[in-house]
């Protein structure tokens, strides 16, 4: 099962669980099974069908630009992150 | 680990990269023959001015524009109000994800307020640049003027002026109870920092600030603008993406993609200043008004007060380690500020600042807050800078403190392959220990230096490459020579950088592709120039152009030899089969005369971003300890560039990104007034480093190959500015013992910390 | 830029009259680096624009040993700094043009036009105190002379009256055991406003050990450049040492009254008063001793 | 609009008349009026050297030199430096050793550079260094343009 890092100010949702496996093949699957176990979660990820306005996604060390179709194998780590431009 | 994106294949002899081609583009170049956005003139066009505001905060009572429309040549003036109603509308714009486009428009126009001074309220068409100007004058704005605030850390104070009243801070999706500058609270943690500073025999924390500091391209944004009366709207201008200029003046006018035609000039330099709009929604507005087109040019004083510039900030950075230099933890307190609108650089300032290093425990609190600046944009590596100011100095002092080599305390604690980062993914394949060891083995380092008031320093950085889309599409003419359209505006020599990539794939020489940047109507879509992306992604895309073509070239020769293109093989240009044996451009040659099809391939990728470049710089200083003056005597910037592709424009971007960061290490910087109003808004007094400012500055280029790309390539130019901040703080404490934790490090800034000492 | 009308007299009288007559505000253009920046930033404004730089008088540069120099007021700053003698003779000022602005500025900027803009900072102005030079105004009431130290007023104000123009600049012939100096503090190597500066010229009594005559101009540190003429009396008769000069740069911080303003504190300009002053004289002393 | 003033001059050795407005610099003539768009405008108040050309054998920020005082002026520009098809070995240096990258800082380079090396043929790293000072690069970092002089004298030299 993927493994899902909790960002740091989503723990108040996680009673302070850092890691989470859950079920899922893509982003937006993973999240579901998050808000299963941590109701209130995915309307802090999510806006609408879309990812929170600011956040990433990175798959392992991929950083994507995907959003929640990105696929997630059962091996992968899942990571939320701030959205990065460039100059 | 093994890579999920390996597509490195390994190449050892290469017969294009590596070399140094003359550029494609150069000879229009060196003969002022290139066409920049500034050069273009149409017939019957116009010039637009825009107003600007004269306080860093204030109400619009109102704007008058009657006495300007009344003038003689003047043609129509534009105003917030021109802009459609674009109240809750966000646009998906790539990397900065969703956009809000009433904030993006009030940034072009001023809607209700004005945030900075220099903010534009209202712009004017007419026949010439002078009668602009003069009408310009004449747009009568009332304000009422608000309390106003530039400096981040009184910005976050509860009784702050509000820019925005309904602004709330945002901790991932949590919003805080009541309004505030503070837009966005982030937070990274790993391990237990408590647990980890416990462990630690040293400890050093310390605070850093630095001021506000702008990109500073030579050319001052330019657009031509002409909305034709089938509701086509063309724009020339200087962009960093055609496409992402396309996008936000469509959003912003709410009309259709289509009808936007983006024709990028060539581009005076952009280091992530020229992604966002300015000026193109409001000429296009202009231009509409007065069916006729519409040419609009910064001065500079208006290129400094009202775009640009990277986040003013401050850090309190604290680091614990071992006797015997290993580090156990690591806390960063960053707020930097994003100026007159939210959504600055504080994201990747949290995940760069201790990005060099394997902590076990680390906290990293960023905040991004609004002022009354220009709106921050990205310049070079954007955020990193600041938070390797304060972290690689923290080192530095480490390194003092617990008497080990400050390149083999960043040694024994670099990150590699496998390190975790606080930010959570681990590193794939990267080459920060290679760097590290380059720079233990450069001649620079091995040197002696003497001389009273003189110092070395060393510091380290690190930058994203990111990914996104790119397309390109060639055809082979007669005579063999391939004409490459490719979607990445070129601010530095990419054209050849790419060009010399579907060479390598081809097996033909560098000369034989000609590279054209293709504008949003000719091209497939392709995302901006920016993030150390073009010669990795658009040059990706090359390599599977070159795949295309040469298989479209195989059939060719296989109708030629009457054979199955399957049997034919390929080496370095040369298709062979059976005995037969053509090069590229003798088949080439061969297709109109066998009536054979043209040969046109395509291609087009969205490789995600992964890589991560690594550089390290050593400097050697002079100080004048009766003026503060800092000398750069020698400069050495080395760096991990995956696979060099043109090793000049490799260095160029080393020596170009170092030599930016000189400048905002020793006197770069907005200077406010009590007023909030920025009073060195030109070259003269903002001092970017001339070429007397500096010494040579040597590169060595480190190989780690990139495993996402197949020639191993990884962006190279942001890095560079990252390093030299901290490089030449460490070298002014060996010089004079002085630790400088303010940027600029300027003459009086220096002789007051050094009087002060004394 | 605001529109204007444009002149380029052949003569004295004829702009005399021009700047006299003018409807509006008259402005003398000489290389220009300085007025059509202004003009541009609506920091000045004209209605009438005088190229003086046809005027024969203001483009002449004769030096003699014995006369000393001439110098029009329009004379670009590089013919001064490529004039092997002039340079030889007064160093201070040949410091000074080869630092105003860079190259392509001193192809136009003069020392004249340096002078008439009259900023605290111009770079030329410590040295035509320091020379001791005299300036040659003309008008329609004839002609006088002002010395240099009198000419500024006020920050870009200063004693030409409406008509006049600054024809000439006249330094007195090399001492010849004289030296002189000119150095500014920026923070850049070159294009940069001086932060402080201070020009020095020094008379040597024959055994040059001991100073017989010294003047000391600051700039940059006051609403005009200031001759510091107690630390110039003062120096008369003192041995030519560090520890003399350092006391000289002590005495010339009396004269600076500056602000603080995006090029540096009040106290970090004082401070470098003394650094320059210090620094210049030495310099200048070891000119003198040949 | 305010009258226009007759302006006979030469620019690259060829005779050329205008009409001009006295406010409008040489920068916008030759741009505008000549169609000459080698010269650059990047700061408009003699900062930054990217308007940089020949004034009777000068290098001058055009941008702070008015049209109407170039009168009976000879101006060269950067279209001028390559002749009968050849690059100038200034050119070529900077192509060849990549001494530029946005490209827009060039041609004020070039020019100051061609300068330089008519007056100083053997100009050391210094000189080069502090006669380029009023051309800004923001992009190189100056190394590449410095050696690309220092290899265009040597080539001069040999000439």
């Amino acid at each position: 099962m993927p493994v899902v890092f909790i960002p740091t100010p989503m723990r108040d949702l996680t009673d302070g669980v850092t890691e989470v496996n859950v079920t899922g093949n893509t982003v937006g699957e993973v999240i579901d099974a998050l808000e299963q176990r941590f109701p209130g979660i995915k309307s802090r990820l999510c806006r609408g069908d879309k990812l929170a306005p600011g956040l990433q996604v990175s798959i392992d060390a991929t950083m994507t630009l995907r959003g929640l179709r990105t696929a997630v194998a059962p091996a992968s780590e899942v990571h939320f992150l701030p959205t990065i431009g460039g100059g | 680990m093994a890579h999920a994106n390996e597509l490195y294949l390994g190449k050892q002899d290469y017969q294009v990269l590596g070399k140094r081609p003359v550029r494609h583009d150069g000879t229009d170049k060196v003969t002022g023959k290139a066409i920049y956005t500034a050069d273009v003139q149409l017939p019957n066009m116009l010039h637009g001015k825009i107003v600007r505001s004269p306080h860093a905060h204030a109400r619009i009572k109102s704007i008058d524009a009657s006495e300007a429309l009344a003038m003689p040549g003047v043609f129509a003036v534009v105003t917030a109000d021109d802009f459609p109603d674009l109240t809750e509308k966000f646009a998906l714009m790539g990397e900065a994800g969703q956009v809000n486009l009433t904030e993006l428009a009030a940034n072009c126009l001023a809607k209700g307020k004005v945030l900075y001074r220099g903010h534009a309220v209202a712009a004017v068409a007419a026949a010439n640049v002078h009668i602009a100007d003069e009408a310009a004058s004449k747009i009568k704005v009332e304000y009422e003027v608000l309390p106003s605030v530039t400096w981040v850390l009184d910005a976050m104070k509860d009784d702050a002026p509000l820019l925005h009243e309904h602004l709330r801070t945002d901790s991932m999706g949590k919003k805080a109870d009541k309004p505030s500058n503070i837009a966005v609270h982030l937070q990274f943690e790993k391990g237990n920092v408590t647990d980890g500073f416990q462990q630690a025999d040293v400890i050093v924390e310390r605070e850093f600030r630095t001021a506000s500091v702008h990109q500073g391209y030579i050319e001052p944004h330019a657009v031509v603008a002409l909305w034709n009366e089938d509701s086509r709207l063309k724009l020339w201008t200087a962009t960093q993406g055609s496409f992402n200029c396309r996008q936000q003046v469509a959003e912003l006018l709410q009309i259709p993609v289509s009808q936007v035609l983006v024709v990028p000039c060539e581009i005076g330099g952009g280091f992530g200043g020229k992604i966002t709009v300015y000026l193109e929604p409001v000429a296009a507005l202009l231009s509409r008004k007065s069916g006729r087109p519409v040419k609009m040019v910064m001065q500079r004083n208006e290129v400094f007060e009202g775009t640009g510039p990277t986040p003013g900030s401050f850090a309190r950075v604290k680091l614990g380690a071992k006797k015997d230099g290993t580090l156990v933890a690591g806390e960063a307190w960053l707020a930097y500020d994003c100026g007159a609108f939210p959504g600055g650089m504080i994201g990747p300032g949290c995940m760069c600042v201790f990005s060099c290093y394997d902590l076990p425990h680390a906290k990293v609190d960023g905040f991004d807050v609004c002022n009354n600046k220009p709106k921050t944009q990205a310049y070079r590596a954007p955020g990193s800078t600041q938070a390797a100011f304060a972290c690689e100095q923290v080192i530095d002092e480490l390194a003092e403190k617990l008497n080990i080599d400050p390149i083999e305390l960043r040694l024994k604690n670099a990150a590699k392959e496998g390190t975790r980062r606080v930010d959570g993914p681990v590193y794939p394949r990267v080459g920060f220990v290679e760097c590290l060891n380059a720079a233990k083995n450069s001649e620079h380092w091995k040197s002696k230096l003497s001389g009273k008031n003189r110092g070395r320093g060393i510091a380290a950085g690190f930058w994203f490459n990111i990914g996104g889309a790119s397309s390109c599409s060639a055809s082979v003419n007669d005579d063999g020579i391939v004409c490459l359209v490719e979607g990445s505006t070129d601010i530095g020599g990419t054209r050849t950088s790419i060009a010399m990539q579907l060479a390598e794939t081809l097996g033909i020489a560098a000369e034989d592709v000609r590279p054209q940047v293709g504008d949003t109507d000719s091209v497939g879509y392709t995302f901006l120039t920016g993030g150390s992306r073009v010669t990795f992604a658009t040059g990706l895309a090359a390599y599977q152009l070159g795949l295309d073509l040469q298989e479209q070239m195989k059939q060719r020769a296989a109708s030629i030899w009457d054979c199955d293109p399957t049997s034919i093989t390929v080496d370095k240009g040369v298709y062979k089969q059976n005995g037969h044996s053509l090069t590229f451009k003798q088949i080439a040659a061969k297709i109109p005369e066998n009536q054979l099809d043209p040969v046109v391939g395509r291609a087009s990728v969205a490789p995600e971003g992964s890589t991560n470049a690594f550089g390290v710089h050593i400097a050697d200083v002079e100080v004048d300890p009766e003026t503060g003056k800092v000398t750069v005597l020698r400069y050495t910037a080395i760096q991990d560039a995956g696979k060099a592709v043109h090793p000049s424009y490799v260095e160029g971007q080393m020596q170009g990104g170092a030599a930016q960061g000189i400048g905002w290490a020793l006197n770069e910087e907005y200077f406010f007034d009590a007023k909030d109003q920025m009073r060195n808004a030109s070259f003269l007094d903002y001092r970017m480093p001339t070429c007397l400012d500096l010494p040579m500055i040597d590169t060595i280029i480190v190989e780690v190959p990139n495993p996402s790309h197949p020639y191993g390539v990884r962006g190279v130019g942001e890095t560079p500015i990252v390093p030299p901040p901290a490089t030449i703080a460490n070298a002014i404490h060996a010089a004079v013992g002085t630790r400088m934790t303010q940027l600029p490090m300027s003459p009086p800034a220096l002789w007051k910390a050094l009087s002060e000492r004394a | 830029m605001k529109s204007f009308d444009y002149a380029a007299p052949t003569s004295l009288a004829e702009a005399s009259a021009l700047l006299a007559h003018a409807n509006g505000q008259a402005r003398i253009l000489a290389g220009g680096t300085d007025l059509l920046v202004q003009l541009r930033e609506h920091l000045r404004e004209a209605d009438l624009v005088v190229d003086v730089k046809r005027i024969p008088e203001l483009m002449e540069l004769s030096f003699t040993p014995e006369q000393g120099l001439r110098l029009g007021a329009s004379v670009p700053c590089y013919r001064i700094y490529e004039h092997a003698e002039v340079s030889a003779a007064y160093p201070a000022l040949a410091e000074a043009a080869r630092i105003v602005g860079g190259w392509q500025i001193q192809s136009r900027a003069s020392v004249g036009g340096n002078l008439c803009n009259s900023s605290p900072a111009g770079d030329t102005i410590a040295p035509l105190i320091a020379l001791g030079a005299s300036c040659t105004v003309v008008g329609p009431e004839g002609t006088r002379q002002v010395a240099a130290e009198e000419f500024c007023v006020s920050p870009g104000k200063n004693v030409l009256r409406r008509g006049e123009l600054l024809s000439t600049i006249v330094f007195p012939p090399p001492a010849k055991s004289g030296g002189s100096a000119y150095e500014r503090f920026i923070p850049r190597n070159e294009m940069d406003i001086a932060v402080a500066a201070a020009g020095s010229w020094v008379e040597l009594d024959p055994s040059g050990k001991t100073i017989k005559n010294a003047r000391v101009a600051i700039t940059a540190v006051a609403p005009t450049p200031r001759f510091a003429a107690e630390a110039s009396q003062w120096l008369a008769g003192k041995p030519a040492t560090e520890e003399t000069f350092a006391q000289a740069g002590e005495l010339a911080k009396k004269v600076a009254s500056p602000i603080t303003d995006m090029r540096g504190t009040q106290e970090f300009r004082v401070h470098l008063v003394g650094v320059l002053t210090k620094r210049t004289l030495a310099k200048a002393v070891e000119r003198a001793r040949g | 609009m305010s009258k226009k003033i007759h302006v006979s001059t030469t620019v690259n050795g060829e005779s050329v008349e205008f009409l001009c407005e006295a406010r409008q610099s040489l920068l916008e003539v030759l741009r505008e009026n000549l169609s000459l768009t080698g010269a650059k405008e990047g700061c408009n108040n003699g900062n930054c050297g990217a308007c940089t050309v020949m004034l009777n054998g000068v290098p001058v920020n055009s941008c702070i030199v008015l049209a109407v005082e170039v009168e009976g002026a000879a101006i060269e520009t950067v279209e001028g430096l390559a002749c009968h098809g050849h690059l100038h070995p200034i050119q070529k240096c900077f192509l060849e050793g990549a001494a530029l990258q946005c490209g827009v800082c060039t041609p004020g380079f070039l020019v100051t550079a061609k300068a330089l090396l008519d007056k100083n043929p053997n100009p050391s790293e210094h000189d080069i260094r502090f006669n380029l000072a009023n051309n800004l690069c923001r992009c190189t970092g100056y190394d590449k343009i410095v050696k690309a002089v220092q290899a265009a004298a040597a080539e001069l030299q040999t000439r």
